[in-house]
């Protein structure tokens, strides 16, 4: 095992515990805005789609970028929209 | 990283980025928050896209903005257009896009290091070139992220109802699921520890590829279209740890925070889920629950009741228009015929006249988490008129009418009274505590549970037969006349 | 700044998240012993009075590494047994 | 690590340690777990210290058993032999070795690593050998350490009593601590940066040196004795950031984790203490909080007050005998007096006539958190019979008489009726709206905020002056006799 990775496992587990912890009590309503966030919040693999595409060559390491950052960027920008429109109704009737 | 140099600005600016992701999804628990923590976390996403963009050499930018913009652009477009009904599968097909792109990233990855090299590519293997450890870190991003495309897909399919929501247990599914899951696993193994040779290297990364793509299908057949909200939750879960992995390879503590905190926080959403049916993860994933041979209390059709009274909506208005306080209890039906507006109508009829109305919401009626809210909030119901289970529960015994609107396993006394039924223990609506229960649906089919409902035999159970929408419609009309 | 230095900084944030997340509500009971037992915890420092002792030279270097043993060893046990003290008392009461 | 050579093993053993102690943590936060968290928290140190002593080379055993056996057995010896009542001073004690130890820890791989190298000494410092960031870590824990250390020494001399608990107001101490401050980060900035001459920055680091040891000083001295707490949990954070500044020197992981987990829950616990008593942490540091100017409504004695009525036991008991309810309302002066044993032969005294007895228990009587909880619990009173203030409140209404016993400010009525009060806005016991409250004090001065409290005055209150445990031992000596 390198240093690399465990720095890696070190990162992820103090991560892990983050997550648990921030989630707790959630009411129900927000259940499915919560999903759908975290959904896009997995979308960060975009990062690594940009990384494999940027040669941009016709080679095969290069399409497969490109499609890497085209599912990626469905997930993200569908995802945080999606999610925006859902909390937006909640919202709106809140105000009144 | 190990793609490109380390630069102190970027590490930071993906440090600023991480945190934001934290700070977004706890702002997302709480209903008062929860739009700005999804800001925050799109405003983190935009954040890492732009530092990296900087901080890589970009050799072209053509596939990197036709990729943006062709995926933004589908993205955007599929998330104004669906109704807000159609949710969970929405949600269901972003996850899949997700894990299959953490699969092609790691794939990507395996052709340009090694395949692609300029020396003699026979001579090298991923292990020898990048570690054992990336190798193994591709290897279950690849797993990872294709279980959850087809996972997701089936999902969505399921959802949809392209294919039938009912389980389909094939016989000997667990074994020939652990068959596959070891095949992988071992073959995955195989790849980043032993393989010396380049070619047989590549097979093994497509066999498991493969693998895990049949796998996704086949873990998700099985479970019943009901059960899809918890399935996609699971796989959203997943497509976090397969952002983790890919983050392993690249070496990148961006993505490995936040694919963990995905990881984390889905697992955490998931057994809220689970908990809120007093069912077991287990239970889900492996319990084949909704299929034909499901338990004790099956019930089909009219010919497991007897002493139902059915009734027409003018005699059910005779007993509506006398009602201080009416509880509408929405479930599956109500969203299946679509009916949200004109419940709302009614309502407002009502309260015109003086009763007093409110909503009892039911956290897993319908068919995925706040199902009820999203569609209430559609017919702009007032906020504060949806009450949840704990706070109605005690007003059903001082409640003129209840009306269910398609709303049935989430009403049923069994869940409290029959320790034999296997939906024993879920909380449920006490709605037989009401003087009157008047009940709107087609038939006497059973609902997502397939049992039976003994409240509808009960002498305060009025049955309104007939599609929602409709029955609600004409209830209206027959107001409207009073009025006049 | 040096990629170590960077990676530092990423652990102790993420650290600090948790620290912050796990302590939420807690009864005034338990502050005491809480104060006295995370107290107990931040002697982990033994570790680099360890390392700096490591020697066991003459030199200054090993006796200030000495002093940092012996006063981070009273932290930690005197610490963590103070506080099992005090919560014994507590959970002996519960018992009856 | 800067010290050793990479080891995965030891890493994965380090990792498993920092999980024990957020796990070990956490369960301190529940009763029901505090005692396993604590011993997980134990556990995790050992295994950590284990870890290091196989994992480095160790030259010579001696020094460190030398130091482990010394540093163990005072640990042990300080652990078993204070009273309970006194853990306060003890914690401040424990806290200020974990900044020694922190700042030694780093000046000692100064000296370690820089000037006993065999080379010419003359020709490297510690920024040339080291980087700059390793110097500027090193720096910021002798700086963190030092502050930790004297300031932990002024709280438990304060605590004590061996130094006035009064706030020591010196003229222009916030711009001599700005300038102290300033002193020592700039000194510590210019000895990472830009000092290329290993003398002049041995200098430099021995001068920060003092000026935080001096600084930790002036910044304590200036608040009052009561406040102690409080600062003590504020050093108890820094102590931890010291640590996990070491662990950035070391770069050791572990120590950065656990030394981030304190510094954190430290900052959250003093939030939380500082919430109880109703004020801000800046007021805490800042206020002079208690000195002899304190504000509005300052109370030195008798004089200020008019219409005490003072009572004796035997008349105090007349009442007493006929209550079937009672709530004794414990504060700092029963810790003074020890006077825990006592009130508890008085309360079962009462129990065995048929009367109700509990204890009404404020969040911050005494002088530390939980005080009356480790005082009464020392006592064996049963847990069940203290109340939390949020329970008892409401009961008052109801009850026959209130025994407060060397309470003051958390019985004071102008916390809730006079905006003008220092103490407004504190939540306190309601005790005036029972039938009969008796006030056990040796005097009319003031309690720990230094004010009037108008309870004394009022009708239904009876006074009782004297030495809480004598004035209890004289109502329990009439109690026996009645019983007779
Ligand atoms: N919310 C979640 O997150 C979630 C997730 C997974 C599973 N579930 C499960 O789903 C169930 C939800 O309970 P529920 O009471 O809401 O639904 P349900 O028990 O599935 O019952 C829905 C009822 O609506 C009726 N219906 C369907 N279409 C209709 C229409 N057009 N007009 C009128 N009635 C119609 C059906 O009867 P007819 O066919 O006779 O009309 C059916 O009995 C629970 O068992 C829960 O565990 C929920
Ligand atoms: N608990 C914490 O964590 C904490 C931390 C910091 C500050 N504080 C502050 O401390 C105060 C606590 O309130 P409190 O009501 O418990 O105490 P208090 O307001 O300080 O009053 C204590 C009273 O006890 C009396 N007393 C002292 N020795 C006695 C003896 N031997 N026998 C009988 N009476 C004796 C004193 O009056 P005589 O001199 O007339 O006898 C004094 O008025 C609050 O203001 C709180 O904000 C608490």
């Amino acid at each position: 095992m390198t240093e690399a990775l465990i720095i890696g496992i070190y990162v992820f587990v103090l991560a892990m515990f983050v997550g648990f912890e921030i989630i707790t009590k959630i009411p129900p309503t927000l259940h499915t805005p919560l999903m759908s966030g975290a959904n896009a919040v997995s979308g960060i693999t975009i990062v690594g789609a940009i990384i494999a595409a940027r040669t941009g060559s016709a080679e095969i390491s290069s399409i497969l970028g490109l499609a890497a950052i085209i599912f990626a960027t469905i997930n993200v920008v569908g995802g945080f929209l999606v999610t925006d429109r859902m909390l937006h109704m909640f919202n709106q009737k809140k105000k009144r | 990283m190990s793609a490109t140099a380390f630069s102190p600005l970027v590490a930071i600016l993906y440090l600023v980025s991480a945190i934001l992701f934290v700070v977004g999804l706890k702002g997302l628990t709480r209903v008062r928050t929860a739009r700005r923590g999804n800001f925050l976390s799109a405003l983190a996403m935009l954040l890492a896209i732009v530092a990296t963009l900087v901080h890589i050499e970009v050799l072209s930018w053509t596939w990197i903005l036709v990729g943006l913009v062709v995926g933004g652009v589908i993205g955007a477009f599929a998330a104004f257009r669906i109704p807000m009904t159609s949710m969970p599968e929405m949600v269901a097909l972003f996850n899949g896009c997700g894990g299959a792109a953490s699969a092609l990233v790691a794939l990507s990855i395996v052709w340009q290091s090694v395949l692609e090299r300029g020396e003699n590519p026979a001579a090298v293997t991923v292990t020898s070139l990048l570690g054992t450890s990336p190798a193994l870190t591709t290897v279950i991003s690849v797993l990872i992220g294709s279980v959850t495309l087809t996972g997701s897909i089936v999902a969505f399919l399921k959802l949809k109802g392209w294919i039938s929501g009912k389980p389909v247990l094939l016989p000997g599914r667990h074994v020939l699921n652990l068959l596959l899951l070891a095949g992988s696993v071992g073959g995955g193994v195989y790849f980043a520890l032993s393989a010396t040779d380049p070619t047989l290297q590549l097979q093994l990364l497509l066999g498991v590829t493969v693998a895990s793509l049949v796998l996704g299908v086949l873990l998700v057949i099985p479970i019943g279209g009901a059960d899809m909200p918890v399935v996609i939750s699971l796989l959203n879960s997943y497509s976090g740890l397969a952002a983790a992995a890919t983050g392993f390879v690249l070496q990148e503590n961006v993505l490995i925070i936040s694919g963990a905190l995905v990881g984390a926080s889905g697992l955490i959403l998931t057994q809220i889920m689970c908990k809120a049916m007093n069912r077991s993860l287990a239970n889900v994933l492996f319990g084949g629950f909704g299929a034909e041979d499901s338990g004790g209390g099956a019930a089909k059709d009219a010919r497991d009741y007897v002493n139902v009274t059915s009734y027409s909506p003018e005699e059910a208005v005779l007993v509506l228009e006398n009602c201080e306080s009416l509880v509408v209890v929405p479930g599956y039906g109500l969203a299946v015929a679509q009916a949200q507006h004109t419940v709302r109508e009614l309502a407002d009829l009502m309260a015109k006249r003086g009763c007093q109305v409110t909503y009892g919401i039911h956290p897993v009626a319908g068919r995925m988490p706040g199902h009820m809210n999203v569609l209430l909030a559609e017919a702009d119901v007032p906020y504060e008129q949806l009450l949840e289970m704990d706070t109605v529960n005690p007003e059903f015994r001082n409640t003129d009418a209840v009306l269910v609107v398609g709303a049935n396993d989430v009403v049923n006394p069994a869940a409290s009274k029959d320790p034999a039924s296997p939906i024993f223990g879920m909380p449920v609506l006490d709605v037989q505590e009401a003087s009157t229960v008047m009940v709107i649906k087609r038939s006497l089919s059973p609902g997502f549970a397939g049992i039976k409902n003994e409240l509808f035999e009960y002498d305060n159970t009025m049955m309104l037969f007939g599609d929602a929408k409709k029955i609600l419609q004409e209830l209206v009309k027959e107001f409207k006349e009073i009025a006049d």
